[in-house]
């Protein structure tokens, strides 16, 4: 349904950039890898179009949704969670989720029965949420706009294990459930299992792409340093 | 041999009617005179006194000016004018008289047309006198020419006053001393409100169902602003050294020709600067302004038909003249002056002792 | 044993009906990475902020070297050598990595009421702080401009930031969170080595590099130290599997 | 003074208070949600009174007036934000006090290019003339009573606008990180339109209402646009209840500042002495409160975040 | 690790510019073109404009001012014209009773008024250095716009504190007669005066230069873009704060008292805070935390101000949409049109 056809970005005068391929199927959960510093995070804003990109094109079922406003390709079903969690922090854990939020499947209950620590906390402030619970409440207000298509950036940092594993498990529910996700994590170990396909991104370029299990020590590596 | 003259005057801003019209009157005066020898610079000092100050000196220093005009302000003129005069040029004022130039600062080539700020207030102070009021309240900003106000009412007035209120410069809520002046034992209220302070006075005095009569000097009831304020304040009183209905051919014809011009009634600003520039065209009959000392008597004998009938000069400078009392009336076109008296005649500024020309 | 370099005595913080913080008392002994681990939520960060100053505990102590530091504003702490890390990072943006570092070099150094010698020129001040970004591997990019670095390589700075410092101690909140399986490997080698020489209060929740680094680990839930030990007690403590660790540890 | 005196006093300090929040809560919601420094806002304030009088002189009726002014000012604030402000959001908050500062100068220049330097005629309408007598035997001007009144419905109104609705919430998300809630799917441009119009809309109220009270110049914005930042300043930027507060705070003490002031001073000085020195402590008065409540409470009695 | 002399003057945009960057450059040329063009109109006998330069150049200083609180310190000070008013004023009393031998207040006791320009200047610093003191430890508890409006709200109270106090001609002011003096030097003569504010604004530009390339500076441009950082690196953020904005209020008050000989005269219109906007504007519209961008800004600013004001009665609205087009189109002001966008030294 998404398809990124070799996309250059810059920030200003530096390229950050310089030919990103990638597609995700329906019902697909695609990882997208690569070091620190590779344009992980560049490719999913200029999907966005938070930093549109100059040259190359980017699909939603086949209509080209680059250059547009970033609002308008969000309404076209693509889900938001931002690297850095970049909660609301002015608003409560409730106003987070539903400022956003879009009619469908997931509504505020759903939510709060995926992530029972936000129902815990629904009036306190976002500014004042530790950190783990920013997290799920980022995946929270990504998931109250209903989208087709949810694009996870590093959803895992910094929560504890009990609750990373609460979240992979989400995603495998999510997954199940039939929605398309495009998903950043460090830790292969948990992000391979649940993968249908990888990407692998280095310095701006995708560098290959495949089937998890093709993913040999020998690339991994070469391309993610493990 | 040419005469070049600077007006410095507030045309834009806050108060820019006032330069507005001094420039009209002055300008209809000239273009009455029909002469080539006298070339007329005219500059905005936006009410700001260090741009004043700097044209100012531009019109002296790189133009040349024989005579300076125009400042509108108190403030504007006491940065100017002591410097300006020193450096050469004449300075005719058309509106501003503080009182240091009246009296300490008096200048040989300083020449006031107006009026010494005071002489209005005097005036009604001694009108309201005469006309029996007992207990008046009086109001004015708290600046200086607002306490000089006060102190020259109640110089001619001496008797006893309900209150004695200053208010904030640029206030324009009254409703905390229109309660005072509700709740308080007054017959009459004096107030000096320049500008929109006036307007905002009025109107608010209007609504808040208070019936004293009420005085004040003409810088509130001019036609411009009594446009804006309308009925609100028919029935005031005020003290003005001219008036537009003032019976005379020399105002006559100029209320005439200042309506056909510029499709208004001029406004007592007007007046004056109709007068400055008459008062200098007669001078300039008799003596070019470089010939200092025949052009300061050509001046000091104030030669001319002025729009207020009689007017002459005191040693200071400054004018002697009659103050009439006018009254805003409505006779179906909206509110307007009707000349109803004089309240002193032959005024003559308190600050004259202190000059030491 | 030697005595602690850095002791917690029964600090207690509540905002308002929540109590974040229950009376803990831990030390930081030299030589030692004293790792924290909790829930998300648990108030590591909060017990953090009580020692480095941002945030006034309700009651207990904190003592640097025996000193007590309660009075003292973050910037004294910092001074006196507490180092550390912020779990979002905290930096000048427009600024070089370079100038980033210098400004704790300068602030142990003494005064910065110096109005006359460019820093430019400055080696005392310039030297010290290549030094500490070098430590962190990121001397090519010392001249480059925070703004334009990875996520991961601001956690470097932050590091290297605190170690200009010469701090007595390190606080460090998850300095692992965003980087790279390469990237944690650097580090805890890093921590590895330098743990002789500055004792870390470690706060992380990657399991690898703590089990790997830690000689001591507290396990903070709600507040409270729930449990202490090395990292075998603490891998096996049924109660912390429970609440922390999942089914993962194994 | 007199107990009837003193209750009209506090009114007519009320009064001015609600007028000041009409244009401090249009300013706290551009300022404090939107982030935006709008040194302008006094100029919908004249735009409005302007209008108001033109078009009242135009038909004779000032509610038909009271329309236009409101109307035109929240056009203008729209056409204002979609040519220059919306340029400004994600600039230093020194590039929009400039350019918001030029925009003083050309609507105070241009509106004197339209309608003459002379003050405009604008008067309160028939209707609501007269005063009325309150229970207590104070006797109180009706208009100033109907603008409290409709203050304070202002106030509620917007309180729950801000607090409650959808709307609200993305209006504050959007001041906290307005790349965010556009890749949430949230139009936030237009909605930043619209929220910079409501202000202006405000601005232009307060303007047609008190223009019937004072005088309809070039320039009356200014005066009041820096009293409308004392108030959000005390009341706290973004929050609509702090607005109202320091409104009401600053209209009570200044207007009992004034009245009070000149009278203490009586007590111990000569009384032409003490009204002067009185009156010049009165006008200081609001800036005295205000820089005595941010020593003590830095970001104002409401801080709505931050 | 390469050697620190081969390393450090190649790395630099981090560090401070390189002896002769553009920037510099330009300000050399701004300030080459000031001092020649009041030469040559000396020289053609046209005073006005040698004025007009000394009013370039004091204008210039008082921003030089508010720039080192506002660029370089983020500390937006709406109430700068305070300093610039009180400098004024100090140099205004003193030569009022300078004038007529009474002493300081007319309190009996204290020392006659001066008109040495030096003693002015140095009573300008003491006076605004200790004003700012306390209006800078009050204010800097504050942050943001809270900063702005406190700092409006001091200036406010000096304002109509001024405009009230009768002895110094309240509202109307007070005119200096004749221009202060320093000895040896005839400073009525326009030349000399410009010379005397030209050489008060180098230095002026010289010692923040200096500061801020120092570690003072450092520190500030650190308290400026993250306080936390500062603190958790070990530096009061605050008292840092406070002596920058200190410094700001002296340099502006100096200006101050030029500005009222310049004039010779002195009046509330000097506190008012469209003169700290003004300042402001200036500042803003040579480009903020640039050292020279307050001399472009003045030059701009008084350049159209004088050249407007004599084509029409609108002036003000060509100036507005001057300034407009300056914000939307050339961001960082005139020097980041000339010298580029870069900004943090
Ligand atoms: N705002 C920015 N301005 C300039 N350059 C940037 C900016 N953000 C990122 N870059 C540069 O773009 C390149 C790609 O960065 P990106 O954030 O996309 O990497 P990433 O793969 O997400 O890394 P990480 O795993 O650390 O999050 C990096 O070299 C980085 O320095
Ligand atoms: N200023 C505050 N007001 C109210 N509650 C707060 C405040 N600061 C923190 N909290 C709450 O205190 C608890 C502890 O927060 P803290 O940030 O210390 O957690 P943490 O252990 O660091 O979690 P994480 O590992 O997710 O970062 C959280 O529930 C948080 O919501
Ligand atoms: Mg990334
Ligand atoms: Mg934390």
């Amino acid at each position: 349904m998404l398809s990124v056809e070799s996309i250059e970005t810059c920030y200003g005068p530096s390229q950050a950039l310089f030919g990103v391929d990638l597609a995700v199927e329906p019902g697909q959960l695609v990882a997208l890898m690569g070091r620190n510093g590779m344009g992980k995070t560049t490719t999913i804003r200029s999907i966005f179009g938070l930093t549109p990109p100059r040259r190359g094109r980017v699909l939603l079922d086949g209509q080209p949704i680059q250059g547009r406003a970033s609002h308008r390709i969000a309404r076209l079903g693509l889900g938001l969670v931002p690297e850095g969690r970049r909660c609301f922090t002015n608003l409560t854990v409730r106003e987070n989720l539903l400022a956003t939020a879009q009619p469908g499947h997931w509504t505020l209950e759903r939510v709060e029965r995926l992530f029972p620590r936000l129902a815990e906390r629904t009036h306190q402030g976002a500014r004042t949420l530790s950190g783990g619970e920013q997290q799920m409440l980022a995946i929270g207000r990504a998931l109250m706009t209903n989208p087709r298509l949810l694009v996870l950036d590093e959803a895992t940092e910094g929560l504890a294990p009990v609750i990373r594993q609460e979240i992979w498990k989400a995603i495998h529910t999510l997954k199940q459930d039939g929605l398309s996700i495009l998903l950043v994590d460090k830790t292969l170990s948990e992000l391979l299992p649940v993968a249908d396909h990888c990407v692998v991104l280095e310095k701006g370029r995708t560098a290959w792409t495949g089937q998890p299990d093709e993913l040999t020590d020998a690339l991994k590596d070469r391309y993610l340093g493990v | 041999d040419e005469v070049k003259i600077g007006m410095i005057t507030t045309l834009s801003g806050g108060g820019s009617h006032l330069g507005v019209d001094v420039r009209d009157g002055f300008m209809l005066a000239m273009e009455q005179a029909g002469r080539d020898d006298i070339e007329v610079l005219v500059q905005d000092d936006a009410r700001k006194p260090d741009v004043a100050k700097s044209l100012a000196n531009e019109f002296i220093q790189r133009e040349d000016v024989d005579i300076l005009t125009g400042i509108i302000w108190s403030n504007l003129a006491m940065a100017v004018v002591p410097s300006a005069v020193r450096q050469g040029p004449f300075y005719i004022s058309p509106n501003a008289g503080p009182s240091d130039l009246a009296g300490r600062l008096c200048h040989n080539k300083y020449f006031n047309v107006a009026w010494q700020n005071n002489n209005l207030h005097e005036a009604m102070g001694a009108y309201m006198k005469q006309a029996d009021v007992k207990k008046p309240f009086i109001l004015a900003p708290n600046y200086p020419a607002g306490t000089d106000a006060l102190d020259g009412f109640k110089s001619r007035f001496q008797g006893e006053l309900a209150n004695e209120v200053y208010t904030q410069l640029g206030q324009t809520d009254y409703a905390a001393e229109l309660a005072q002046i509700r709740a308080s034992d007054a017959d009459s209220v004096f107030f000096f409100l320049p500008g929109g302070m006036g307007i905002a006075f009025m109107k608010q005095y209007a609504g808040a169902g208070i019936d004293l009569p009420v005085y004040g000097p003409a810088f509130s009831f001019d036609e411009i602003i009594l446009g804006a304020v309308g009925d609100a304040a028919v029935g005031v009183k005020n003290t003005s050294q001219w008036a537009y209905d003032l019976d005379n051919p020399t105002n006559n014809a100029f209320v005439a020709s200042f309506r056909e011009k510029y499709g208004r009634t001029p406004t007592l600003y007007a007046s004056q600067g109709f007068d400055t520039a008459n008062l200098i065209l007669s001078a300039l009959d008799v003596a070019h302004p470089d010939d200092e000392e025949a052009f300061q008597a050509a001046l000091e004998a104030a030669n001319f038909e002025s729009t207020r009938g009689d007017f002459r000069f005191g040693p200071n400078h400054h004018p002697i003249q009659d103050i009439y009392v006018r009254e805003v009336v409505d006779q179906g076109n909206g509110p307007t002056n009707q000349l109803v008296g004089v309240a002193v005649e032959d005024l003559q500024d308190s600050f004259v002792d202190q000059c030491s020309l | 044993m030697r005595d602690p370099i850095l002791a917690l005595d029964g600090l207690d913080k509540s905002f308002g009906a929540l109590h974040a913080t229950r009376q803990v008392s831990l030390d930081l002994r030299p030589g030692e990475i004293h790792a924290l681990i909790g829930p998300n939520g648990a108030g590591k960060s909060t017990l953090i902020a009580q020692i480095a100053g941002t945030l006034k505990p309700d009651r207990g102590e904190i003592y640097l070297e025996r000193q007590a530091l309660s009075s003292l504003s973050v910037a004294e702490r910092a001074r006196l050598g507490l180092g550390r890390s912020f779990q979002v990072s905290s930096l000048a943006e427009p600024l070089s990595v370079l100038r980033n570092v210098m400004v704790g070099v300068q602030a142990v150094q003494g005064s910065s009421y110096r109005f006359w010698k460019p820093i430019r020129s400055d080696a005392d001040l310039v030297e010290p702080a290549l030094r500490a970004i070098e430590q962190m591997g990121l001397g090519h990019r010392a001249d480059t401009a925070v703004s334009d670095l990875s996520h991961g390589e601001r956690r470097q700075v932050e590091v290297a930031c605190a170690l200009a410092l010469k701090p007595k101690a390190l606080l460090l909140d998850e300095p692992m969170a965003g980087l790279g399986p390469e990237g944690s490997a650097k580090l805890t080698e890093l921590l590895e080595g330098l743990k002789t020489r500055v004792p870390i209060l470690l706060i992380e929740h990657d399991m690898d590099a703590v089990f790997r680094l830690a000689d001591r680990i507290s396990v903070l839930v709600d507040g409270e130290v729930v449990a202490h030990g090395d990292s075998e007690a603490i891998r096996n403590n049924p109660h912390v599997r429970e609440a922390y660790l999942g089914e993962e540890a194994c | 003074m007199t107990l009837t005196l003193l209750i009209e006093q506090v009114l007519n300090g009320i009064q001015l208070g609600t007028m000041l929040f009409l244009m401090a809560s249009g300013l706290t919601l551009v300022f404090g949600v939107m982030g935006l420094i709008n040194l302008a806002h006094g100029s919908f304030y004249m735009t409005g009174a302007f209008v108001t009088a033109w078009v009242t002189g135009l038909t004779g009726s000032f509610w038909v007036g009271l329309l236009g002014g409101v109307l035109a000012a929240a056009a203008v604030g729209a056409v204002v934000e979609w040519t220059v402000i919306r340029r400004l959001y994600h600039r230093d908050h020194l590039d929009q006090v400039l350019a918001t500062f030029a925009l003083i100068l050309i609507f105070s220049e241009g509106t004197r290019w339209i309608f003459g330097s002379s003050p405009l005629w604008l008067n309160v309408p028939d209707s609501l003339s007269g005063s009325v007598t309150l229970p207590g035997g104070v006797e109180y001007p009706l208009y100033r009573l109907a603008i409290i009144v409709m203050g304070v419905a202002i106030a509620i109104g917007l309180y729950l606008l801000i607090s409650r609705t959808r709307l609200g919430m993305r209006i504050r998300a959007g001041e906290n990180d307005r790349e965010m809630i556009g890749a949430l799917g949230v139009d936030i441009s237009t909605l930043y339109t619209l929220v910079f119009a409501l202000g202006a809309a405000l601005a232009g109220l307060a303007g047609s209402t008190i223009g019937a009270l004072q005088s309809v110049q070039v320039g009356m914005g200014e005066p009041v646009l820096i009293l409308a930042f004392v108030v959000i300043v005390i009341g706290g930027i973004g929050s609509i209840k702090g607005a109202l507060i320091g409104a009401v705070l600053v209209g009570v003490v200044d207007t009992l500042g004034r009245v009070l002031l000149p009278g203490l001073f009586k007590l111990f000085m000569a009384p032409s002495d003490a009204s002067g020195v009185g009156a010049a402590l009165a006008s200081m008065l609001i800036y005295v409160l205000m820089a005595g409540i941010l020593a003590f409470k830095p970001n104002g009695l409401f801080a709505a975040h931050d | 690790m390469t050697s620190l002399e081969s390393h450090i003057p190649s790395r630099s945009p981090s560090l401070g510019r390189r002896p002769l960057s553009r920037e510099t450059v330009i300000g050399w040329g701004l300030i080459l073109v000031l001092v020649a063009a009041a030469v040559f109109a000396h020289l053609a006998g046209e005073p006005f404009y040698v004025n007009l330069a000394s009013r370039i150049a004091i204008v210039a200083l008082a921003g030089v001012g508010l720039n080192l609180a506002l660029g370089f310190g983020g500390m937006v000070s709406f109430g700068h014209a305070a300093f610039f008013g009180i400098g004024g004023y100090v140099a205004g009393i003193g030569a009022f009773h300078a004038f007529d031998q009474s002493p300081l207040f007319g309190l009996s006791g204290l020392p006659a008024g001066s008109d040495l320009m030096p003693v002015l200047w140095l009573s300008a610093l003491l006076v605004c250095g200790l004003v700012a003191y306390a209006i800078g430890a009050i204010s800097l508890g504050t942050s943001g716009v809270y900063f702005i409006m406190i700092t409006l709200a001091f200036a406010q109270m000096i304002y109509y504190f001024a405009v009230s106090w009768p002895t110094y001609g309240g509202e109307d002011g007070l005119p200096i007669y004749i221009r202060n003096s320093l000895p040896g030097l005839d400073t009525n003569n326009p030349l000399v005066f410009f010379t005397l504010c030209m050489a008060l604004l180098g230095l002026a530009l010289f010692l923040t230069q200096r500061w801020m390339n120092a570690r003072f500076g450092a520190a500030l441009t650190m308290a400026r873009l993250n306080e936390t950082r500062l603190a958790t690196a070990g530096v009061e953020p605050r008292p840092i704060r406070l002596a920058a904005f200190v410094i700001s209020g002296m340099i502006t008050g100096v200006a101050g008292a030029l500005f009222a000989d310049l004039n010779g005269f002195v009046g509330p219109s000097m506190l008012s805070w469209h003169r700290s906007g003004e300042i402001m504007v200036i500042v803003i519209l040579g480009g903020v935390g640039r050292l020279c961008g307050p001399l472009a800004g003045a030059i701009l600013f008084v350049m159209m101000e004088t050249l407007l004001g004599g084509l029409t009665e609108y002036w003000q609205l060509f100036l507005g949409v001057v300034l407009l087009a300056v914000v939307l189109f050339a961001r960082g002001g005139v020097m980041g049109l000339l010298a580029g966008r870069e900004r943090y030294a």
